[in-house]
C-alpha cells in the first residue's frame, strides 16, 4: 500500500507542475483527463468493485454538463462551488429513482436498462428544443473559482491555469475519497456482492441497498466530471448522453484495467491522448481504437495496469531466481 | 389528428379510414425493417447469450454491399427487373463474415458478459471505418430503382410494390426461422444448446460448431435485411449506430431470445413510431424508450422471453 | 426454555407436488437438532423455509417470536440466523480474511461506514482472527478460490459462525470429507458454537454416526412430513423407523 | 458520386491545379514561412458530402493562390481537421490554434457546432471564418458582437427567399400548409421564418401537419404517410441531408406530388441525388449561393465548375462557394492590410479591420462581409425543370436576390425585421 501512495503523490506533483512546462494544448487534454478520471472512478465503483456493468453512465456526465449550463447561463450563478453542488444534487435526485429500478437486475439487464435511460435522456435533450436548445446544446459561461473570476485572463489562460489546478484538486480529492470508500467496510460488502451476491445475502449484506448507494455515488462522480467537461468545452450538447459515449467510458475502464483501483485513471489518460493523436494522424482513427479494444479484451483482460503488474512481477521473479541461482 | 377545414372531403370517414390504413402500412413496413435487424440479434442472444452490438454494422455492411452488387450487376447486363437477386446474392454472400467474427468472440465465451459486449462494441468501431474505407464517407443509394416494380393500390392508398416485398421477406424470415427452430433436427439442437450449454456439450453436441452456424445465421439475417431494404432508403455510416438502439428496443419489448417476441416487438415499435409521427411528433423516439423501460420494469423477461433476473 | 424457531402446520408445494405438508416443530436453546431423511424427503425445502429463502404455501414460521415467513436471508441474518450450504458458497476472489470480515462487518453493523478504514478496524480484525484460529486457518491472505475443497467448505461454515448467530443451520457440513476428519470438524463446530454463544444448531445429516454422537434430537423427514421427532437413542432404537427413513441396509447393522 | 478513397490530401497532389490562367493578385513577394490555415469540415455522416465539396473548393482556391505566389509571397498550407459533434470539434479548434498555431480557421457546416464554436473562438481570439451554420437566434445569443468570428449569411436566407417566391407565385393557390423540417436548430428556424412571412404578407393559411424527421434518418415512410393523411396544399421542407432524396423517393411513390406543391429552400446540397424520375417539375428549389448551371455565371464560376467536373466527375453545391469566399476574403484582406502598412505582413487586428466591409469576387458573384461580421452573398432559387442534359432536376427560370433583401440588417432582431422590416416579395 505504501508504494501506491508514493506513486500517487508523484503523479500529483507532476500534474501540478505541468502548466509551467507544457504547451496550452496538451493542458486542455489533461483537463479532459481530470474530468473523465472522476467519471471513471465512479463507474469502476459500479463495474470493478460491485460487478455491475452500466451502459448509461454518460447520462450523468451529460447531466453534470447541463447543470453547469443552466446554472451559469440561465440562472446566472457563476460560483463553481455552487455549480458543483447543484450538479451533484441533480445527479443524486435523478440517480435514486433510476437506481431503485435498475439495481434489481444484473449483468445484461442492468446494462440494457441503464442504456435505455441514457437514450431516453439523449432524445429528451434533442427533442425538447425550446427547453434544452436541442442539438445546438446550451452554453456554459466561465464560472468563478472561490469567488475569483480571473476576468483579466483569456479563456485559454483561465483553463490552463486556475481552472486546471482547481480540476486537478477535484480529481485528487475524488481519488482519495474513492480510495477510502473502496477500502471501507462498505467497500468490502460491495466486493462480496460482486463475488457472490447470494452468499453475501446470507452473511447479512443488504445487496440492493448497497448497489443503490454505489450507483448514486457513481452518478455523483460522473456529474462532477460532466461539469468539468462542460466548462472546458464551453457547451453542453446532447451527444454527451449518446450510448456510444457510455461505451467509450467502459472502453477506457477496460483499457486501464478494472480490477485495479488506478486502472481506470490510467485508462482515461491513455485513451484521451491516444484518440487525440489518432484523430490528427488518420481519418480511420475509429478502426485503430477498435483494434486496440479487441487486443485488450482478448489478450490483456486485466488492462494496461494488469499487464504492467504481471511484467513487474515477472521481472522481480527473474531477478530473484537469478539471485537465488547465484547463491545456490 | 388535426384535420384541415378548407377541403370538404377530408372530414368524411372514408378518407379517415384510408389515411389510418396508410399510416398503419407505413408502420408495418418499418416493423418489417426492424424485424430483419432484430432477428439476427435475437437468434444469437437466444443461443449464445451474447448481445451483439454489431448487428447494426452487419446490417449496414449488407446495405453497402447490396448497392455495389446491384450497380455491378446492372453494368454487366443484368436486366433491371432482376436487381432483387443481386441484392439477395450480396446479403447471402456476406455469410463469409460470420465464422471469423464468431472465432474472435469464442476467445471470450468463458469470461464475463462485459467482455463479450465490449468485443462487439469494438466491432462497431472497426466495421464503421472499413465501410468508410471501401465506400467513402458519403451515403450511397440506388435512386428510384425500387420503383421498377411499380405501385399497388390506387388513390390515397398507393404503396410501392417493393415495400410489400420487404414486408413479405420479413414474414418469410420469421416463419422460416420459427419452423427451422421447431421442425429441423439442427433447430432442436440449437434450442437444446440454448437451454443449457454444459449438458448439451456432455451429450456430445458439438457446441463450437453450433455456435459458428448460429452466429453466421444471425449475421446473414442482418446483411440480408440491409441489402433488401437499401433500395427504399440509403446506406450511411451512422445507420450502424442508430439501428442498434431501435433493434435493442424491439428485442427488449419482445423478450430476449424469442423469435416470436422479435416479431411482436418489431410491430410494437414500428406502429408506435408511425402513429407518434402523425399525432405527437415531439414524442416519436421518446415514446419508444419509455415503453422499453416500462417493459424492463414490469416484465423484465419481456413479453415472450424466459425468466431472466 | 424459550423456543427459538417455531413452525406451525407449514406446507410448501410446487404446482401439485407437495414438498412439505403440515410440518409443526420447535427448536429451543441449547439443542443440536439433526434432520435426516431420504433425498426428496423435504429436508432442504424445510431449511429453505426456516431460513426465509422460501415463503411457505401455508402455515407460519416464527424466529424469536417474529413472523419470518419468506422474509429473505438478509433480514434473518440480521436477526441472528446463519446458514451454510451443501454446495460450497464462497467468494472466489476474496481472501479468507475478507470472507470472514464480510460476516463480522454485517454483525457489527458497520456496512454503511463508507469512509472508515476496514484494515484499521481493531474490532473487526480481532473477531476475524478468533474465528480463523478456531477453524484452523493460518494464512488469512490466501484467495478462497485457491483453497482445497475441504478448506472451502470449512470457510463457508466458518463465515456463517463469524456472524455470531443465535441459530445456525448447516447442510451436511462434513460431506466429501474423510471419516477421520469428519469428527474433527464436528468438534470444531461444537467448540465454535460454545465460543460464539450459538444457542442452537440445526444440521441436515446423512452420516448416522455423527447424528447419533453429536445431536440431542433427531427429526426424521419422510415424503414432506415429520415422521419422528425423537432423541437419538429412541430414534436408533426403533428399527422399523430407521429402515423407512434411512434405508434397509443401514437398518440391519 | 463516387469519391476516391485515398485520403483527401493525396487527392490534391493528384488533381494538380488547372493551368493558372490569370494570377488573382500579385504583390511584391514578401516571402516568409508558409501561411497555415486550419480547415474544419465534416468528413463523415450526413454532412460528409457537403464538407467534402467545401474542402475541394478551398483546396482549389489555395492551389490557385499558391500558383501565383501565395499570399504576400507566403505559400498557403491547410491543416485539415474533422468537424464532428460540438465537444470534439472544439477540441480540434484548440489543437489548430494552440498546437498547429494556424493563422486563420475556416470551415464549419452544422449550425449546432457553429453555436458552440463561436464563443470558443472569440475566447481564444482565433480569427475564424464560418462557411455555414449560423442560425438566427443562435448568433444573437452566442455571438452578439463578434470580433474574431466572421459569420456566414443568416441560415434563414434561403427559407426567406423560398417563402417570398411561394407568396409571389402561389398566393391564393394554397390554403393548408405542412412542414417537414429536420429536427434541429436550422430546421426549426426555417419553419418559423416561413410562417412569420406568411403572416407578414397576410397569406391566409392553416397548418395541418408539423413533422420533425430525425436528421439523417433513413426511413421516412411514416412521415410520408402522415403527410398524405393531412392532405396539405403546400409542403415547406428545409430537409437538406441524405434523407432528402429518400423522402422524395418515398413521397413520389406515395403519389404526393400530383396534388401538393413543394418548396425546398435548401435542396441544393443534394441536387445531383434528386433524380428526374422522382423529382417533379415546378417545385421551388433553392441552390443558395452557387447554382452550377446558372446561364450567365461569371468566368470564375465557369472555370471552377469545369475543374470540379474534370477532377471529380461531379457538380459542386453551394458549400464550394462558401469555402471559396472565406478563402478569397481572407487573402484579399491580408493583401489590402499589407498595402496600408507598406507591404509587411499585417497583424490579426489589422486583417480583421480590413475584413469588415471587404468585397470580393466569389464563385457566385460579388460577395462581402458587413461591418457586423455577417456575410452578404447572392442567392439563386427557381422552379425545377427536367433537362435532357442532366439526369437530375435543374432550374428553369432562376431568381437571383442579394442577401441584403433576405436577412435582417445589423442591429435589428430577426423577429422585428420579419414583422416590420423592409421586405419586398
Amino acid at each position: 500500500m505504501k508504494a501506491a501512495v508514493w506513486v500517487g503523490l508523484g503523479a500529483l506533483a507532476a500534474l501540478a507542475a505541468a502548466p509551467l512546462v507544457l504547451e496550452p494544448y496538451p493542458l486542455t487534454l489533461l483537463l479532459q483527463f481530470f474530468a473523465y478520471g472522476l467519471a471513471l472512478l465512479g463507474l469502476n465503483l459500479l463495474f470493478g468493485y460491485t460487478g455491475l456493468l452500466s451502459f448509461g453512465q454518460a447520462l450523468f456526465v451529460a447531466l453534470g454538463a447541463y447543470s453547469a449550463a443552466v446554472c451559469t447561463r440561465k440562472l446566472g450563478w457563476h460560483s463553481f462551488e455552487l455549480v458543483l453542488g447543484v450538479a451533484v444534487v441533480v445527479a443524486v435526485v435523478v440517480a435514486v429513482p433510476i437506481g431503485l429500478l435498475c439495481v434489481r437486475y444484473v449483468s445484461i439487464f442492468f446494462g440494457m436498462l441503464t442504456l435505455a435511460f441514457g437514450m431516453l435522456f439523449h432524445s429528451f435533450l434533442f427533442k425538447f428544443y425550446l427547453v434544452t436548445g436541442g442539438d445546438g446544446g446550451m452554453l456554459v459561461e466561465r464560472p468563478s473559482l472561490f469567488g475569483m473570476r480571473f476576468a483579466e485572463m483569456d479563456k485559454t489562460m483561465f483553463l490552463t491555469r486556475p481552472f486546471y489546478w482547481y480540476a486537478l484538486g477535484l480529481l485528487a480529492v475524488g481519488t482519495v475519497v474513492m480510495w477510502r470508500i473502496v477500502h471501507s467496510p462498505f467497500g468490502l460488502h460491495l466486493s462480496a456482492i460482486r463475488e457472490n451476491a447470494r452468499k453475501a445475502e446470507y452473511l447479512g449484506v443488504e445487496v440492493r441497498r448497497l448497489r443503490l448507494i454505489a450507483f448514486v455515488i457513481a452518478s455523483a462522480f460522473a456529474a462532477v466530471g460532466g461539469t468539468l467537461l462542460g466548462v472546458r468545452t464551453g457547451l453542453a450538447d446532447p451527444e454527451l448522453a449518446y450510448w456510444t459515449h457510455s461505451g467509450n467510458l467502459i472502453f477506457m475502464t477496460l483499457l486501464g484495467g478494472f480490477s485495479n483501483f488506478a486502472g481506470p485513471l490510467v485508462g482515461a489518460g491513455v485513451f484521451i491522448f491516444l484518440q487525440d493523436s489518432l484523430m490528427s494522424f488518420t481519418q480511420y482513427w475509429r478502426l485503430v481504437l477498435g483494434v486496440v479494444l479487441v487486443v485488450i479484451v482478448v489478450l490483456f483482460p486485466r488492462g494496461l495496469v494488469g499487464l504492467a503488474q504481471s511484467l513487474v512481477a515477472r521481472l522481480l521473479r527473474r531477478r530473484r531466481d537469478a539471485h537465488a541461482h547465484r547463491n545456490a | 389528428m388535426r384535420t384541415g377545414t378548407s377541403r370538404s372531403e377530408r372530414l368524411d370517414p372514408f378518407s379517415l379510414v384510408i389515411s389510418f390504413l396508410d399510416i398503419l402500412l407505413g408502420g408495418v413496413f418499418h416493423a418489417a425493417v426492424l424485424f430483419l435487424v432484430a432477428a439476427g440479434l435475437q437468434l444469437v442472444f437466444g443461443v449464445q447469450k451474447i448481445i451483439n452490438l454489431a448487428c447494426g454494422s452487419f446490417y449496414a455492411l449488407g446495405a453497402y454491399t447490396g448497392i455495389s452488387a446491384v450497380t455491378w450487376a446492372l453494368a454487366h447486363g443484368l436486366p433491371r427487373g432482376l436487381f432483387l437477386f443481386a441484392l439477395i446474392g450480396a446479403g447471402l454472400g456476406l455469410a463469409v463474415v460470420g465464422p471469423p467474427v464468431e472465432a474472435l468472440l469464442r476467445t471470450v465465451y468463458r469470461r464475463d458478459e462485459a467482455f463479450q459486449l465490449l468485443l462487439t462494441f469494438a466491432l462497431v468501431l472497426i466495421i464503421e471505418d472499413v465501410l468508410r474505407m471501401i465506400w467513402g464517407a458519403n451515403p450511397q443509394e440506388l435512386g428510384n430503382l425500387y420503383m421498377h416494380y411499380g405501385t399497388v393500390g390506387k388513390g390515397a392508398l398507393t404503396v410501392p410494390a417493393y415495400n410489400l416485398l420487404v414486408i413479405a421477406a420479413a414474414l418469410l424470415v420469421a416463419v422460416g426461422l420459427g419452423l427451422f427452430l421447431k421442425r429441423t433436427r439442427f433447430g432442436r439442437l440449437l434450442r437444446a444448446t440454448a437451454e443449457d450449454r454444459e449438458t448439451s456439450a456432455t451429450l456430445g453436441v458439438e457446441v463450437g460448431r453450433v455456435y459458428t452456424v448460429v452466429f453466421t445465421l444471425g449475421t446473414v439475417l442482418g446483411t440480408l435485411g440491409g441489402a433488401l431494404v437499401v433500395p427504399t432508403a440509403a446506406a450511411s455510416l451512422d445507420m450502424s449506430v442508430d439501428l442498434v438502439v431501435e433493434a435493442f428496443a424491439v428485442v427488449v419489448i419482445g423478450g430476449l431470445g424469442s423469435i416470436r417476441g422479435a416479431v411482436v416487438g418489431a410491430l410494437a415499435v414500428g406502429l408506435m413510431r408511425a402513429f407518434a409521427v402523425s399525432f405527437m411528433p415531439e414524442m416519436e423516439m421518446l415514446s419508444i424508450y419509455l415503453v422499453v423501460i416500462a417493459v424492463l420494469i414490469l416484465r423484465p423477461a419481456g413479453l415472450f422471453g424466459k425468466a431472466a433476473a | 426454555m424459550p423456543t427459538l424457531i417455531e413452525t406451525h402446520d407449514v406446507s410448501k408445494s410446487y404446482g401439485n407436488f407437495r414438498a412439505l405438508s403440515g410440518v409443526t416443530l420447535a427448536v429451543a436453546t441449547d439443542e443440536f437438532v439433526s434432520i435426516v431423511g431420504h433425498n426428496g424427503a423435504g429436508k432442504t425445502t424445510l431449511v429453505n423455509v426456516l431460513t426465509g429463502l422460501l415463503r411457505p404455501t401455508s402455515g407460519t414460521v416464527t424466529f424469536k417470536g417474529l413472523d419470518v415467513a419468506g422474509v429473505g436471508p438478509v433480514r434473518l441474518a440480521r436477526l441472528g440466523m446463519a446458514r451454510a450450504f451443501q454446495l460450497v458458497h464462497i467468494f472466489p476472489g476474496l481472501t479468507v480474511r475478507q470472507t470472514l470480515a464480510t460476516a463480522v462487518v454485517s454483525q457489527t453493523g458497520k456496512a454503511f461506514h463508507l469512509l472508515a478504514s476496514l484494515d484499521g478496524d481493531a474490532q473487526v480484525r480481532s473477531q476475524v482472527e478468533v474465528v480463523a484460529r478456531l477453524f484452523g486457518f493460518e494464512q488469512l491472505d490466501l484467495e478462497a478460490r485457491s483453497l482445497s475443497q475441504g478448506a472451502k467448505k470449512l470457510l463457508d461454515v466458518a463465515s456463517a459462525f463469524a456472524l455470531r448467530p443465535e441459530v445456525i443451520l448447516l447442510d451436511e457440513p462434513t460431506s466429501g470429507v474423510s471419516t477421520a476428519d469428519k469428527h474433527q470438524i464436528m468438534r470444531v463446530l461444537v467448540d465454535a458454537a460454545k465460543e460464539f454463544g450459538v444457542r442452537a444448531i440445526i444440521q441436515i445429516e446423512h452420516d448416522m454416526d455423527l447424528v447419533s454422537e453429536y445431536s440431542d434430537r433427531v427429526i426424521a423427514m419422510h415424503q414432506g412430513q415429520v415422521l419422528a421427532d425423537r432423541t437419538p437413542a429412541e430414534f436408533f432404537g426403533d428399527r422399523e423407523l430407521v429402515a423407512t427413513v434411512v434405508g434397509k441396509r443401514r437398518a440391519r447393522e | 458520386m463516387r469519391t476516391t478513397r485515398r485520403t483527401v490530401l493525396k487527392v490534391i497532389a493528384g488533381a494538380g491545379v488547372a493551368a493558372a490562367t490569370r494570377p488573382l493578385f500579385s504583390y511584391g513577394a514578401t516571402g516568409g514561412p508558409p501561411l497555415k490555415i486550419g480547415i474544419l469540415a465534416p468528413r463523415s455522416g450526413v454532412a460528409g458530402t457537403v464538407g467534402e465539396c467545401g474542402l475541394r473548393a478551398a483546396l482549389w482556391a489555395k492551389d490557385r493562390a499558391n500558383a501565383s505566389g501565395g499570399i504576400l509571397g507566403r505559400q498557403v498550407e491547410f491543416v485539415v481537421e474533422e468537424e464532428t459533434n460540438p465537444k470534439d470539434t472544439i477540441q480540434r479548434l484548440n489543437k489548430l490554434v494552440l498546437q498547429d498555431k494556424v493563422d486563420c480557421v475556416q470551415g464549419i457546416v452544422s449550425s449546432g457546432v457553429s453555436l458552440a464554436m463561436g464563443p470558443a473562438a472569440e475566447d481564444m481570439k482565433a480569427l475564424t471564418l464560418f462557411w455555414d451554420g449560423t442560425t438566427q437566434d443562435g448568433t444573437e445569443e452566442s455571438m452578439p458582437h463578434a470580433r474574431y468570428v466572421f459569420k456566414s449569411t443568416d441560415n434563414e436566407c434561403e427559407a426567406v427567399m423560398a417563402s417570398l417566391l411561394a407568396i409571389k407565385y402561389w398566393r391564393g393557390k394554397f390554403g393548408t400548409v405542412a412542414g417537414v423540417n429536420p429536427d434541429y436548430t436550422y430546421g426549426r428556424n426555417n419553419w418559423a421564418a416561413f410562417q412569420a412571412l406568411l403572416k407578414r404578407f397576410g397569406v391566409e393559411h392553416k397548418v395541418v401537419a408539423e413533422l420533425w424527421p430525425k436528421v439523417g434518418g433513413l426511413d421516412l415512410s411514416s412521415h410520408v404517410a402522415a403527410l398524405k393523411a393531412a392532405k396539405p396544399d403546400l409542403v415547406f421542407s428545409s430537409m437538406l441531408f441524405a434523407d432528402l432524396p429518400i423522402f422524395m423517393k418515398q413521397a413520389h411513390a406515395a403519389g404526393l406530388f400530383e396534388t401538393t406543391k413543394f418548396a425546398f429552400p435548401a435542396a441544393g446540397w443534394q441536387h445531383t441525388a434528386l433524380k428526374n424520375d422522382f423529382t417533379p417539375e415546378g417545385m421551388i428549389f433553392g441552390h443558395n449561393t452557387l447554382y452550377f448551371a446558372y446561364p450567365n455565371a461569371s468566368p470564375l464560376q465557369r472555370e471552377f465548375v469545369k475543374h470540379y467536373w474534370d477532377a471529380y466527375k461531379d457538380y459542386p453545391n453551394w458549400e464550394a462557394e462558401r469555402a471559396f469566399f472565406a478563402f478569397a476574403a481572407y487573402k484579399t484582406a491580408v493583401e489590402k492590410a499589407a498595402k496600408v502598412k507598406g507591404g509587411s505582413f499585417p497583424d490579426k487586428e489589422a486583417i480583421i479591420d480590413t475584413l469588415e466591409g471587404i468585397e470580393v469576387e466569389s464563385l457566385g458573384g460579388k460577395a462581402r462581409y458587413r461591418k457586423d461580421h455577417v456575410a452578404d452573398q447572392i442567392f439563386y432559387q427557381g422552379f425545377t425543370v427536367h433537362d435532357p442534359k442532366y439526369d437530375f432536376a435543374i432550374l428553369g427560370n432562376v431568381e437571383v436576390r442579394s442577401a441584403e433583401k433576405l436577412q435582417k440588417p445589423s442591429g435589428m432582431t430577426f423577429k422585428d425585421w420579419i414583422a416590420n422590416g423592409h421586405i419586398e416579395v
